[in-house]
């Protein structure tokens, strides 16, 4: 049994359909990437996972638990984490209370709290910025803050809507080595990305939607050189590249 | 039956009397984002002025009311520049702070300069007269006031969707930097909707002393039903308000004469309670 | 760091407010002066009101402090009270929020050292601000508020010159009984319309029962919130329900929403008979031209009075140098100077700064009061002025006539109301 | 002196206190394209919204065309014809496309000159002929971006100012959209473009600056930089 | 070192000397009074981001449950004063059923609704008391009925007593879990709810905490004053004053309400007693003035200018950035 089913599932608002009859498995430990064009309903399907939407129809199982439809606190308190492609720091905290929110979902002691939140810090490189305001920082930044957040709730399941965008290539190096990072602690994850570049050598499985359908799935070799996923999202030049890089 | 139509009629007319006080406020709020709490203010502002043109120079608000709208209006530019302007981009509350402070000072400069005396005009041209239609009792003050009312809301309409500066009012009201960014001189812009919107409230002020006493308090309920109608209609919305505006004024004739007069504000404070529930962002609210 | 930088200023900000006190409580040099306060909503809802009163004081004192030969009122040939001392007014405002009288009342006697206070009109207000003399056992004189349940809560240092709106609405039921017995009326409905507050809802508590216990029907109980924006439903009530007789309670702003909405809904009872300010104003009624003419209502003083009472003209004048725009002394204002008067009297009889002599003396003596209907004041336990009297007038031309009771009147009642299309 | 289309000496500015630019200096010559690449939080969209006026610097100055135009608002800058397309495209979502773009047109009052600007914008953005009545909102990331590139043009910019066109947009869109930037200049229209993408930015542009903490690190021509080991090493991730 | 600075006000009010006059210790009451509401009103409106125009109807509800102990049945006010917390908290959560769901400008319409609907039902409703409310009548002294007449010292401890439990409060919660949660929801509530963070249980308990702590304040008022009536504790007025303080204080920050309060209630106080006698509301005009000036000049309240020179003293003391 994988960690997270989606089952057939659909989410309209009004009469468009943003996700259409989608399924695909989170195996536990791996690294999934959710990848297609903009519009293709990829923020949909992770809003429906994590409970901001409820589905229209369609289940999701996390666990084997069917948690469709859920509120997203309830789906945090399992274990799902999830981060926010535009990204949501509490602005008027500083950095380390951001974590410490975070922190606190699993325990309610400050001591306690802090210690993981400490932790969380280090791990993202943003002991620089521990005291700074969550909304001075950059989008970079802002980015990383969002991923310590996610881990200081101890997730077993970790969504990233696209921590990446957006970073230059030396940052994407860092964020990649933070992933591997997560993933050797165990943690599952799930990650929606653009950055061909630096999804493609870590993860298990690309998941491609378009136009909110499921056009392939597979290893990241595989769907590169798929014919409709390089017509609806990489492009020829892009996908050669890519071909070369892996060269 | 003639009661009942009676009541629905002065409901409707008062009703035509809120929305002209409320779609100043709209605006304000719609396009700036700011809680305009002195807009009583501005109301009681533009009755006095009526009323010592009236006075003093024996002008009728009939005529008048375009002096108190001008007045109001640089008024508002002022108000705008000297406190509001730097507000803008603050946090929201800030600007409700500060016109709230202004409430208090215009209400109190009022009372210093025209003592708290109850003032009216006591024979102007329209005056107490009525036009009976059967049994039912057209009061003419009333009437012109609601004809104005449709006049002002129809022409604000018009303009905000049929003009060059509606078009850039509405897109300032979307995105200030973006529509800084086609060339609208949005700073202007401001200055201007606080205008209008002042304006609006001084053509209900510049009319109202047809049969309504001035004091330093005259605004104050007006400004609380205006608050509750322009939330009702949902902010920015000119449609919005003026339907919620009549619809207020129509629960407030039915509750207070079928169920007590005592109850007609809690019903119409109730009504925006029930409708939220139903439609969280008022009735037009995008 | 930030956050030790919030508590030390926070505590210089506190200290510093703390030294502020220090430098507070200067105290007046002590002359031959006797202070008192006057605690009146000069701002706020009913401002007019209250900075009438407060000038009406002013004149009382003016007379009592300097020579006036020619002043028929006690203590106004003289020069100060006591052999030369002087009345010093201090003025608070309560702005008709009955907290705020209490405190300006505390500060009035804690801080300033008030020897009594004058005040408050709202009946709300003169409630706890009353209390906070009745416990420090000083003397509050109350002019013009009119609630009955004031005078009987047992206190000792309390005195109203008012009659009550008890008092008024049994004269105005007796009125109508004298009507339907002279001039062969038939009133037997009646409608009170009141603003919902202390004052209105007491008014028209009270006119119930007078109307009641007569036998007479209550027909319409119209309460509404004052500082309207329209009283359309309300009129339509009193119009629906049409009753005889309606009794108004209804303050300034109100008042002339009520006629003129009357006016356009074409409705008009038999007889209105209206308690305390709105009709009383001389300047609403010079404003409502026409339209104010044939209601009535009590009148503790109009100008129309003046020749019951001579003495009021030249206080009036002095009155009037203390207003603007200048207007007559009305029916509220004017009980503020006499609670002013007599105390000074009371005050000048004991001969010292005694509280509970010029107490006893308040409540022993029947004191000479020209500028009262009826020329004296007494206090029964309580401190209700016994010989409090008002008159029934009718507004016709803008003139207050009197039409009741019988020996102060001076012209016939014109009833019914002429409707609005009969008038001009 | 008027060889350069846009010229910013020392250029200093921030937000509320915290400074972002310490003194930033770049020019652009007419019918240039020029990149200016740099980190996140390097101050790249802060240095254009100074530029096209959004932003009043602390000192330093801009001149287009020569003419000092420091601390104009950028309601000024658009009718002296530099135009500035925003980050995160800015569209009014409410509005349809084509009142967006006559927007665009603001400051020109003649309807027949609108009617022939709509016709070019059409041209070079085919998609947006199509969905004339569509509100912009409804429409796709890539579609908004064309919509917001087209709207700056409307105003028939000298200058037009682009601010990180490929944020968010999936690769083939990237790649489409920065061929349209090299179409525009075709048309006389200097561009000054911001990119994060570093590679795609340099592949199009005549001449780059690169910055950091809001000052400008390195410069030359986009070819030089891309042969740059440093700029290899810091921005491509090779 | 600010448990120094209580001690300090703690004692001063004995030593003899101005302190002693009992106008100071009123406007100490009244400003430590209204620290403690506004600091309760900062509880939901700073702390949790719900700016809320309703707390007067909390604040009425405990003013009435300790009148009406008094006034109608007799009893001493302690008992009103904590089962009109208790309804005042109920009250707060069946109101915030439907409001919470509304954001922004909504919110405070529909608060203000609230205030209005209240205000006027209490008005007719003469079970307790109605338009013409409750007066108290003349009874013992002392900390049972917790009523003084002649001294304000005890009031003025009372008061301090409450400082102590809302101040401590908050100063606690700010420390925990919930405080954390509080801004969580305030500054982002999806982004806090997919933290795990239940954010309608967060705002529902701090509106029921605030109701119950304001509504303290409300009991303390009127016994403060001896009668209580709508106007006087439910209306828009008393809401803004609030918000004012608060806001002018600094929103959401622990000393802000008490810097608000020491400003403002000292200065409407004696600037009453110096120009209210005049009549020409100059008392009012001036204190229009000073919000508009304070607003304009630092929005962000006192507490924000506090900020501004301690990042400026920072800077000048060389400190690295």
């Amino acid at each position: 049994m994988a960690l997270l089913e989606v089952r057939n599932l659909i989410k309209k608002f009004g009469s468009l359909v943003a996700n259409n009859d989608v399924s695909f498995d989170v195996e536990e430990g791996a690294i999934v990437g959710l990848i297609g064009p903009n519009g293709a309903g990829k923020t949909t399907l992770f809003n429906c996972i994590s409970g901001v939407y409820k589905p229209t129809s369609g289940k999701v199982f996390y666990e084997g638990t069917d948690i469709t439809g859920w509120p997203p606190h309830k789906v945090a308190r399992l274990g799902a984490v999830r981060t926010f492609q535009v990204v949501r720091p509490l602005i008027d905290m500083t950095v380390f209370d951001n974590i410490l929110v975070g922190a606190f979902l699993k325990t309610s002691k400050l001591e306690v709290a802090s210690e993981i939140a400490e932790s969380c810090l280090k791990m993202c490189h943003l002991d620089d910025h521990r005291d700074k305001k969550a909304g001075s920082l950059t989008i970079g930044l802002k980015k990383r803050l969002e991923l310590a957040r996610a881990m200081a709730t101890q997730p077993r399941l970790l969504m990233l809507d696209e921590v990446m965008a957006g970073l230059t290539g030396t940052e994407l190096k860092e964020a990649v080595d933070v992933i591997k990072d997560i993933k050797s602690r165990g943690i599952t994850l799930l990650v929606v990305e653009h950055i061909m570049e630096a999804i493609m050598p870590i993860a298990d499985k690309v998941v491609v939607l378009d136009s909110g359908v499921k056009i392939a799935e597979g290893p990241p070799s595989e769907v590169v050189q798929d014919e409709r996923v390089i017509a609806a999202y990489l492009g020829e030049k892009f996908s050669k590249r890519l071909r070369e890089m892996k060269a | 039956m003639a009661i009942f139509l009676q009541v629905v009629l002065d409901g409707l007319l008062n009703g035509m009397l809120y929305a002209l006080i409320t779609v100043g406020l709209s605006l304000i709020w719609g396009v700036m984002d700011v809680i305009n709490f002195a807009h009583g203010e501005f109301l009681m502002v533009a009755m006095y002025v009526t009323y010592w043109l009236g006075f003093l120079m024996n002008v009728d608000p009939l005529i008048s009311w375009i002096a108190s709208a001008a007045f109001v209006f640089i008024l508002s530019v002022i108000v705008y520049k000297l406190v509001i302007s730097p507000l803008i981009g603050k946090p929201p509350l800030s600007a409700l702070l500060a016109t709230f402070g202004l409430s208090m000072l215009i209400k109190n400069i009022c009372l210093n300069r025209f003592s708290p005396n109850f003032k009216l005009l006591s024979d102007t041209y329209l005056g107490g007269r009525v036009i009976p239609m059967g049994d039912l009792i057209l009061p003419l003050p009333q009437l012109v006031i609601a004809i104005v009312s449709l006049i002002v809301i129809t022409c604000i309409y018009r303009f905000m969707t049929r003009s060059r500066t509606g078009w850039a009012i509405q897109a300032t009201a979307m995105d200030r930097d973006a529509a800084e960014l086609m060339g609208i001189d949005t700073s202007k812009i401001y200055a201007l909707v606080f205008g209008i919107g002042g304006a609006c409230v001084g053509i209900a002020g510049g009319l109202l002393p047809m049969y309504m006493p001035v004091h330093p308090e005259a605004g104050s309920l007006f400004s609380l039903i205006a608050f509750v109608c322009v939330a009702l209609g949902g902010f920015g919305s000119i449609v919005g308000s003026l339907l919620a505006a009549i619809l207020v004024g129509l629960v407030e004739a039915l509750v207070g004469f079928y169920v007590a007069p005592i109850f007609k504000y809690v019903a119409v404070f109730g009504l925006y309670l029930i409708v939220i529930l139903i439609r969280p962002k008022g009735l037009f609210g995008w | 760091m930030s956050k030790r930088w919030g508590r030390v200023i926070a505590s210089i900000i506190v200290i510093a407010l703390l030294a502020g006190f220090a430098v507070s409580g200067v105290a007046c040099a002590e002359e031959k002066v006797i202070k008192i306060g006057t605690l009146f909503p000069l701002t706020g809802p009913v401002a007019l009101a209250g900075q009438r009163c407060k000038a009406a004081v002013e004149a009382a004192v003016e007379v009592i402090n300097n020579s006036y030969p020619d002043i028929p009122v006690p203590l106004a040939d003289q020069e100060g009270i006591l052999d030369g001392y002087k009345i010093v007014l201090i003025h608070a405002d309560h702005q008709g929020k009955p907290d705020v009288g209490k405190s300006e009342a505390e500060r009035l006697f804690d801080q300033e050292g008030v020897f009594a206070i004058i005040g408050s009109y709202n009946s709300a207000v003169t409630k706890p601000a009353s209390m906070v003399a009745e416990r420090r056992k000083r003397i509050f004189m109350c002019g013009a508020s009119s609630s009955a349940e004031l005078t009987k809560r047992g206190t000792r240092y309390f005195f109203r010159i008012a009659p009550t709106d008890e008092t008024e609405s049994i004269e105005f039921v007796n009125f109508i009984k004298w009507l339907n017995e002279t001039e062969g009326t038939n009133y037997k409905t009646f409608g009170v319309i009141y603003e919902n507050t202390e004052f209105g809802k007491h008014a028209a508590q009270e006119a119930k029962k007078a109307i009641e216990e007569a036998g007479f029907e209550y027909v319409a109980d119209v309460a509404f919130n004052p500082g309207a924006t329209n009283l359309n439903s309300e009129v339509q009530m009193l119009k629906g329900k049409n009753p005889d007789v309606v009794f108004g309670a209804c303050l300034g702003a109100d008042y002339i929403l009520w006629i003129k909405t009357m006016k356009q809904l074409s409705w008009l009872p038999k007889v209105s008979l209206n308690y305390c300010s709105g009709y009383q104003d001389p300047l609403i009624a010079q404003q409502l031209g026409g339209d104010g003419d044939y209601f009535m209502g009590t009148t503790g003083y109009s100008p129309e009075l003046a020749e019951l009472m001579p003495a009021v003209a030249p206080v009036e004048e002095i009155y009037k140098s203390k207003i603007d725009p200048p207007v007559p002394f009305d029916s509220d204002s004017i009980q503020e100077a006499v609670a002013m008067l007599v105390l000074a009297q009371a005050i000048e009889k004991v001969g010292s700064l005694d509280t509970e002599k010029i107490v006893d003396a308040l409540y022993a003596n029947e004191w000479d009061s020209p500028l009262s209907l009826g020329g004296k004041v007494a206090f029964a336990p309580g401190g209700q002025n016994i010989k409090a009297m008002s008159t029934i007038t009718q507004l016709i031309g803008g003139e207050y006539r009197r039409v009741f009771p019988e020996e102060f009147a001076n012209a016939e009642p014109v009833v019914p109301m002429p409707s609005w299309d009969q008038r001009k | 002196m008027t060889d350069f289309a846009l010229e910013v000496r020392d250029l200093y500015a921030g937000y509320e206190g915290v400074p972002v630019l310490h003194g930033i200096s770049f020019e652009v010559k007419e019918g240039e394209i020029v990149a200016i690449v740099g980190a996140n939080g390097a101050g790249k969209t802060t240095t254009l919204r100074t530029v096209s006026g959004l932003l009043r610097p602390k000192s330093g100055f801009v001149k287009f065309y020569g003419e000092d135009v420091t601390g104009l608002p950028a309601h000024v800058m658009v009718r002296k014809g530099l135009t500035y397309v925003p980050e995160g495209r800015r569209i009014f979502g409410k509005l349809s496309v084509k009142e967006n773009l006559e927007l665009g047109a603001f400051k020109e009052e003649s309807g027949e000159v609108v009617e022939q600007r709509l016709e070019w914008v059409y041209s070079l953005f085919p998609i947006l002929k199509e969905r004339i009545n569509q509100k912009a909102e409804t429409m796709s990331g890539g579609e908004q971006q064309m919509l917001a590139i087209a709207r700056g043009l409307m105003s028939a910019p000298k200058v037009i100012l682009l601010d990180e066109l490929s944020l968010g947009l999936q690769p083939s869109l990237v790649e489409k959209v920065l061929q349209i930037v090299t179409e525009i200049r075709r048309y006389g229209v200097t561009v000054l473009l911001v990119e994060q993408r570093v590679l795609e930015a340099l592949e199009i542009a005549d001449k780059g600056y690169v910055i950091q903490s809001g000052r400008v690190v390195m410069s030359g021509s986009s070819k030089d930089l891309l042969e740059s080991e440093e700029i290899k090493r810091a921005y491509l991730g090779m | 070192m600010w448990y120094g600075v209580l001690l300090l006000i703690a004692v001063l009010p004995l030593i003899p000397g101005p302190l002693q006059s009992p106008f100071a210790q009123h406007v100490l009451v009244l400003t430590l009074l209204f620290a403690c509401m506004s600091q309760a009103w900062n509880i939901l409106g700073g702390y949790c981001g719900q700016v809320s125009f309703g707390h007067s109807v909390f604040f009425g509800i405990g003013a009435y449950g300790a009148g009406m102990a008094v006034v109608t049945y007799g009893l001493t006010p302690w008992p009103g004063a904590i089962i009109g917390a208790l309804l005042a908290a109920i009250v707060s959560l069946i109101i915030s059923y439907p409001c919470f769901r509304l954001k922004g400008h909504y919110f405070a319409i529909a608060t203000f609704a609230i205030v209005e609907i209240f205000n006027r039902l209490f008005m007719v409703w003469y079970w307790v008391g109605g338009a013409l409310g409750l007066d108290y009548p003349i009874i013992e002294e002392g900390w049972k009925n917790f009523m003084w007449f002649q001294t304000k010292t005890q009031y003025y401890y009372g008061a301090f007593g409450l400082f102590i439990l809302i101040f401590s409060f908050v100063r606690w919660m700010e420390a925990n879990k919930l405080g954390y949660y509080l801004k969580a929801v305030r500054d982002g509530q999806e982004a806090a709810e997919a933290l795990g963070v239940n954010s309608t249980a967060v705002k529902l308990t701090a509106i029921a905490i605030s109701a119950f702590l304001a509504a303290l304040c409300g009991a303390f008022f009127v016994q403060y004053n001896l009668r209580v009536d709508p106007p006087m504790v439910m209306s828009l007025d008393m809401s803004m004053r609030f918000v004012l303080i608060t806001i002018l204080g600094g929103l959401g920050t622990f000393w802000g309400p008490l810097l608000g309060a020491a400003i403002l209630i000292p200065l409407q106080e004696y600037s009453r007693a110096m120009w209210g006698g005049l009549g020409g509301g100059v008392d009012l005009i001036i204190f229009g003035i000073l919000i508009v000036l304070i607003v304009t000049r630092q929005p962000k309240g006192v507490m924000g200018f506090i900020n501004l020179l301690t990042t400026r003293f920072k800077a000048t003391k060389g400190g690295d950035d």
